[in-house]
């Protein structure tokens, strides 16, 4: 859910929310990922670390320290939770990006390299988030307990995104929770995709290292690569990811048609297939989007600046009553919640 | 001595009981093995010219007729096998080059058959192709690195797209010259792809004037004989295809015998009447890859930039640079053609020794384009050997853009693969040019049988797509995690860029 | 009508259409026991004409303005009201020939049991005739005209 | 009101009323026939006279044919008068019957020569029903044991043949000096002779009946040549005369026949003529003659049936042919067969083992005839060829092949027959 008014609201709202759809998780992962929770701190990327061990943190800690200046770091609070067992270290990072630290043209691509290397170096350190202003809570466990495992009802945000996990295709783990991040991109994500594999040898070409054998990595890194890099709007992203058929694409008008046809030549692997339903979430917006057939349920709701986005109605209904409109999106058409004034 | 010539492979078993001494068979085997005896009113079988294509067989109206192996064989010997004794009796007969036709028929492992496919269990619906859309258009030709869009009042396309080639279905037909098919088995290709929504391949014999009509179907290709090749053939065409090598016979050239060069063929290669269409083994403008790069270009400016122009290849061990190179040469396409890749004609020894797998390069090209970041530059055809629809998924999950297929094609016509092709006396009437011949192939048929091939692994394919949650073609692709090996060793696994059965994702 | 085509171009000259005529005119409709057990033979009402590799099929062209009607002194000879096939009365024929005489086709035969002539009658009855159905290569279609 | 009145009933007639049909589905139509007997196949009287048919099977077509066509026959009644002016004819009855369209379809009557004796019983022309009947009847009262039929042309024959099917002792008298030597040639000729002789025919040629001799029923005749035949029946099949007086006394312009021209059409309006008993175009001859065979009378009926009920057609000519089987021998001659003039070209087989032979005549490279003995299958296709007037220089060596078709034929011709791509030929 998000207020485009900016107004931040408490996490509890989306313990609540996702807490009530209990029935569609198995207790091996819940997140959540809020937006606006570091104001004081909101030029300075925050890291959340999972750590197996000391010896993790000693190594992740020496390479942070040699490539950013640590403004602060501690602990992520929490309180015990009798659901929530064996956690790992927890532990988050306000990082400041060190001048001539790195030769990455663009400091994000910069960050994307250091999560790269982490994930991908480091045994036993795993970075969860890595936005501005923003912070992924995750872990194994009901979505509610590790909500309140997390003491999310400390914190305020514009936006929540909230996820409770059946798992499939991935044990699950820690860091296998959602919402996935990087960034400041946060996905949640139901579903599974079929085009994986390819996606994946896609992303590869543009440096991206698929480390977690989840759909929701691959997500994350495919709005990456067509949000922060290409530059395209969530409209357009909604067309590549979720692409229409091309006995809708030849009933359009003709500069949308060749659009079309140019998108669905191009990034082809970039089509995301078989069901999902997907909450993305970034600075200042959150989108919501299903599957081109629509194989898993998505239900968006308003009332007045808050946008809520759902798996059930349920959900929505449980932290407000009376929504102005409740609705089903089609297939692949992205539904967008932004702050006012802010641009996708 | 006596002399010692191979016996035939066959053997011919007529049910007396059943054989209503219709002549049939008489009539119609062009190798005059059955003979009407109206003294005795019987009909006796030379199996000696048999050559096994089961055409009397299948004419037979009362299924009197059998063509079976001959069982009379030398003593067992796996190291001397029949085969081989039989191609030294009929070399220290003939002195010469043993010729043959089709592909490849040793028993090289096929991965095809060593690499099983993923669906889905609970996790992800299956989809259904009756009920839902499932979408097989692939466009060959190169992709832009991206798109740009120019968002004014209206968004519009900013970014200019290469010429492409639409395909309704991921398979096309394979280069068979006219001349070494007939003009009716050219003419049901043609008319099979355009109504289809594939292409057709004029391989190195031109285009017969009639096809100009299915020019927006038809890949003209251009080899180092440089037959029929005018601006008008260049500029008809769908796309271009720079023929490099083929995989029956990578390093050599095409031979036409001159029987087969009738008139309308003479025609259409410009060549004289009667004389052999000689390709020579390489393009003799063509030694190194600059030269190939300007022959690339020197094809896009005669036909305006207009058409891809694409290359093809034999697959031999630097397939996966050489196809590197061709894409950097600026090839919109790349066509690799396998060890297991036709032939109307092909010394026997080349067949069958040189040349890789087409899996193998289909991998290891998709692979290093992808790691030179140029894979979008060009699309990849494969060829060679593609027998069923699972052949064809797997090929395009590998990374494959689309497969060429061509003896499958021959087989939906009639044809029983004898290898017999080179003689011109196909019973089949479709690698021949004798006019007793040529008719028995009645176009009408053979396209209503192309396109029943091209539909019936269009919705094999769909099926299998849809058991893996997947309805668009794009996201099969490359996508080697719905593959798996089987008994597939680990170099074999590694080279394929699949996980052996069991391993998850 | 539904009539037979000709397509020359498509004749391989197998010549099987002749064979399955004569048995779908044969007592048996066997196609073993017809030639094989049957006397007299069955005979085809349909020909194949050859000459060096053109060959075609002619039977009963079944004309609009049949010269074999106008021939056919006993009225033997008549159009099918139905069908509009030019049939000809095996209890009215008596074998004077004339339709032979006349017929610019030569697809009228002579019967080889009775003096009564043969010819093609479109199998009718039947789904097809059975040059057609049984043409392996389509030379002879059965199309409205 | 008679729209359509038709004199005669045979093939002419029946040629009519289905073209008349064809224009008009419901204008009365009337024929007039002097026989006492609906519709029938006059041909069939030798076939029924050797008994190999029975009476019930002597119409044309089945029993209905008029019906159907809705048809009235006024049958056993004479026209003897037309009144052009006043467009209608009278019968022998003494009633008058107008019309708007006549057609004359009157036929022929045989040829009876005036020879003594030829009033005894026993003595008879053969070319009607009732002819055959008397025939028949008179044969079994007085158990006929030899017949002289004078004659050798087809009628002839087909009467020796069905008199040698009831066990009947035949001598044939042909004043020529072969049988058929109008349509055929000495070959044929002699092939026909040679089957008939073997079914124990006796033939008398380049002779006639001059005299026939008994007391109330027949008992021999005496030849020209003075040799005396004992025989108990003598069939007269000398020819056949067209019916024409009864035009004649209306003005219509008759020669030999009646005149018509391309539209069936006499000097006279609303009056057609058709069948036997006209002259009409002979495309082999060049020139209007008589051409008394089935389907010219049928066709010519046809047209004018057509022209009668207002459908322009044209007739195109035709030219003499014939079908005929003697004693198992079937034989098939067409136009020209045996030119006597210089100018033209003569193939011909003999296959001597099964007398089966086969000759074509050609003028300018174009057939004008054929004959074929024995081997008649195809036959047809030559008078296809004659009748296109197709030049066959260029396969003129496969004519007389066995297998000789529609193969042979140039291209477009043969495209033209075999797969109906349409030129004009």
């Amino acid at each position: 859910m998000i207020d485009e008014s900016g107004e931040r609201f408490s996490g509890a709202q989306a313990i609540k929310a996702i807490a009530c759809m209990q029935e569609r998780e198995n207790g091996l992962g819940g997140g959540f990922a809020g937006y606006g929770i570091y104001p004081r701190f909101k030029d300075h990327n925050v890291f959340h670390l999972l750590y197996d061990d000391e010896k993790a943190k000693e190594s992740t800690e020496q390479y942070l320290e040699e490539n950013y200046s640590i403004e602060k770091d501690g602990p992520i609070p929490t309180r015990k939770q009798t659901g929530v067992r064996n956690p790992p270290i927890l532990w988050r990072y306000f990082l400041g990006i060190k001048k001539g630290a790195h030769d990455e043209a663009s400091q994000e691509d910069f960050v994307v390299k250091t999560v790269m290397k982490i994930n991908g170096e480091i045994d036993g350190a795993f970075v969860i988030s890595s936005g501005k202003n923003m912070g992924i809570f995750k872990g194994v466990g009901f979505s509610g307990e590790i909500g309140k495992f997390f003491k999310l009802e400390d914190y305020k945000g514009y936006a929540w995104t909230a996820h409770g996990r059946f798992p499939t295709n991935t044990v699950g783990w820690w860091g296998g929770s959602h919402p996935f991040g990087l960034l400041d991109w946060s996905v949640i994500h139901n579903g599974e995709i079929s085009s994986y594999g390819i996606n994946k040898r896609y992303l590869e070409n543009f440096g991206y290292h698929c480390t977690l054998f989840t759909d929701t990595e691959v997500i994350t890194y495919l709005f990456d690569l067509l949000a922060r890099k290409q530059g395209f709007g969530f409209d357009v992203i909604g067309r590549i990811l979720a692409a229409p058929f091309w006995d809708e694409i030849d009933r359009l008008p003709e500069n949308q048609r060749e659009i079309c046809k140019a998108l669905r030549m191009t990034y082809g692997s970039a089509l995301v297939n078989g069901p999902f339903a997907t909450i993305i979430g970034r600075t200042g917006a959150i989108v919501g989007i299903n599957d081109r057939i629509k194989l898993r349920p998505l239900v968006a709701a308003r009332k007045d600046s808050v946008l809520y986005l759902s798996s059930e109605e349920s959900g929505i209904r449980r932290v407000c009553e009376s929504p102005d409109k409740v609705w089903m999106p089609e297939a692949g058409e992205p539904v967008v919640g932004q702050l006012e004034g802010a641009h996708g | 001595m006596v002399k010692s010539s191979p016996p035939s492979g066959f053997l011919i078993d007529r049910d007396d009981e059943r054989c209503i001494r219709c002549q049939a068979c008489v009539r119609m085997c062009s190798n005059d093995v059955h003979a009407y005896d109206p003294e005795e009113d019987i009909i006796v079988s030379d199996s000696s010219k048999c050559v096994g294509c089961h055409f009397c067989e299948a004419i037979c109206p009362t299924s009197a007729l059998t063509v079976r192996h001959n069982p009379s064989q030398y003593r067992e010997n796996f190291n001397w096998a029949s085969e081989v004794i039989n191609d030294i009796k009929t070399q220290a007969g003939s002195g010469g080059v043993i010729l043959t036709g089709m592909g490849c028929d040793k028993p090289y492992p096929i991965y095809w058959d060593h690499i099983v496919l993923n669906a889905s269990q609970v996790t992800n619906p299956s989809i259904d192709p009756l009920r839902e859309p499932m979408e097989l258009e692939t466009f060959i030709g190169r992709k832009p690195d991206k798109i740009e869009i120019e968002n004014f009042a209206e968004p519009k396309l900013a970014t200019e797209i290469s010429p492409q080639l639409e395909l309704k279905t991921p398979i096309m037909f394979s280069a068979m010259s006219y001349g070494s098919i007939s003009y009716n088995a050219s003419l049901a290709l043609a008319r099979a792809a355009s109504e289809f929504g594939t292409f057709w391949n004029t391989g190195e014999g031109g285009l017969h004037k009639d096809f100009y009509r299915y020019g927006p179907h038809t890949v003209v290709q251009v080899a180092s004989g440089r037959f029929g090749v005018t601006r008008e053939y260049l500029n008809v065409g769908g796309a271009i295809e720079i023929k490099i090598g083929q995989g029956a016979k990578p390093g050599i050239g095409g031979h036409l015998p001159g029987e087969k060069v009738t008139g309308p063929i003479s025609e259409t290669r410009m060549i004289p009447e009667g004389t052999d269409a000689l390709s020579p083994a390489p393009h003799h403008d063509i030694y190194s890859i600059e030269d190939l790069r300007q022959l690339i270009y020197a094809l896009k400016e005669a036909t305006r930039y207009e058409k891809p122009v694409g290359v093809k290849i034999a697959a031999v061990h630097n397939v996966a640079p050489i196809a590197s190179g061709i894409v950097r040469a600026g090839a919109d396409f790349v066509a690799i053609d396998g060890i297991r890749g036709g032939t109307g004609a092909a010394p026997k020894v080349i067949r069958d020794n040189v040349g890789i797998p087409i899996e193998m390069a289909i991998a290891v090209v998709d692979s290093r384009l992808r790691e030179e970041g140029i894979r979008n530059q060009a699309s990849i055809i494969a060829a060679g050997g593609f027998k069923k629809s699972s052949d064809v998924i797997k090929a395009i999950a590998l990374g494959a853009d689309a497969v060429y297929i061509a003896t499958a094609a021959l087989v939906a016509m009639g044809c029983t693969i004898c290898q017999k092709c080179y003689t011109g006396k196909c019973n089949w009437g479709i690698a021949t040019q004798d006019p007793y011949l040529t008719k028995r192939l009645n176009p009408e048929i053979a396209t209503r049988r192309l396109k029943n091939l091209l539909k019936a692994w269009s919705l094999e394919i769909k099926e299998m797509m849809g058991g893996m949650g997947i309805n668009a073609i794009e996201s099969l692709r490359g996508n080697r995690e719905q593959l798996r090996g089987v008994g597939l060793n680990e170099v074999e696994l590694k080279m394929l860029g699949i996980k052996p059965a069991g391993e998850a994702w | 009508m539904k009539k037979i085509r000709i397509r020359e171009q498509y004749c391989m000259g197998c010549r099987l259409c002749e064979i399955y005529c004569a048995v779908q005119h044969s007592k048996s409709k066997d196609l073993v026991k017809a030639y094989r057990g049957e006397y007299p033979k069955p005979v085809p009402r349909i020909l194949v004409e050859e000459k060096e590799y053109l060959s075609f099929a002619i039977q009963c062209r079944h004309c609009e303005d049949a010269p074999c009607i106008s021939a056919c002194m006993t009225g033997a000879m008549r159009r099918d009201p139905e069908s509009g096939a030019v049939l000809c009365d095996e209890e009215k024929c008596v074998g004077c020939w004339m339709c032979i005489m006349v017929c610019p086709f030569g697809v009228i035969g002579r019967g080889r049991e009775k003096k009564i002539i043969s010819k093609c009658d479109l199998c009718l009855g039947e789904e097809e005739p059975a040059c057609v159905k049984n043409c392996p290569n389509e030379a002879l279609v059965l199309e409205e005209e | 009101m008679v729209k359509y009145l038709i004199v005669g009933n045979s093939a002419a007639a029946v040629g009519a009323v289905e073209s008349i049909r064809q224009v008009d589905k419901d204008g009365r139509i009337v024929i007039v026939s002097n026989e006492p007997h609906p519709l029938y196949s006059r041909p069939l009287i030798t076939y029924l006279l050797a008994g190999q048919i029975d009476e019930s099977k002597m119409s044309y077509g089945d029993p209905m044919f008029y019906r159907r066509y809705n048809v009235e026959e006024v049958l056993g009644k004479e026209v003897v008068a037309i009144h052009p002016q006043d467009k209608n004819v009278v019968l022998s009855d003494g009633t008058t019957l107008p019309y708007q369209k006549l057609l004359l379809a009157t036929g022929g009557r045989p040829i009876f020569p005036p020879v003594e004796g030829k009033d005894l019983a026993g003595v008879f022309t053969f070319t009607t029903l009732d002819d055959a009947k008397k025939v028949g009847e008179f044969i079994e009262r007085n158990r006929v044991g030899s017949a002289v039929v004078v004659g050798g042309g087809l009628i002839g024959l087909k009467t020796a043949e069905a008199l040698i099917a009831r066990g009947i002792k035949v001598i044939i008298v042909e004043l020529t000096d072969r049988v058929l030597s109008a349509t055929f040639d000495r070959r044929a000729s002699e092939i026909v002779e040679m089957a008939l002789q073997g079914r124990g025919c006796e033939l008398m040629t380049k002779n006639t009946v001059s005299r026939v001799i008994g007391k109330e029923r027949v008992e021999k005749v005496v030849l020209q040549d003075g040799t005396e035949v004992n025989c108990q029946l003598v069939i007269f099949a000398i020819g056949v005369t067209p019916n024409t007086e009864l035009a004649k006394r209306a003005g219509i312009d008759v020669r030999k026949g009646i005149l018509v021209g391309d539209h069936m059409r006499t000097n006279l309006p609303d009056i057609y003529a058709a069948g036997d008993v006209v002259e009409a175009y002979d495309m082999v001859m060049s020139t209007n003659r008589q051409i008394a065979i089935w389907p010219n009378a049928y066709v010519q009926g046809n047209i004018a049936g057509f022209n009668m009920a207002g459908k322009a057609e044209k007739y195109d000519g035709s030219f003499a042919m014939n079908s005929v089987e003697i004693c198992d021998v079937p034989t098939i001659s067409i136009g020209l067969t045996d030119p006597q003039e210089k100018g033209y070209e003569v193939l011909e087989r003999y296959d001597e083992a099964q007398k089966a032979y086969k000759k074509i005549v050609l003028k300018d490279d174009v057939i004008v005839g054929a004959i074929f003995v024995n081997k008649i299958d195809r036959a047809g296709v030559f008078t296809g060829l004659i009748k296109n007037r197709v030049n066959v220089r260029l396969f003129k060596d496969a004519l007389l092949r066995d297998d000789f078709g529609l193969v042979w034929l140039p291209e477009k011709f043969r495209k033209h027959m075999v797969v109906g791509e349409g030129i004009e030929v």
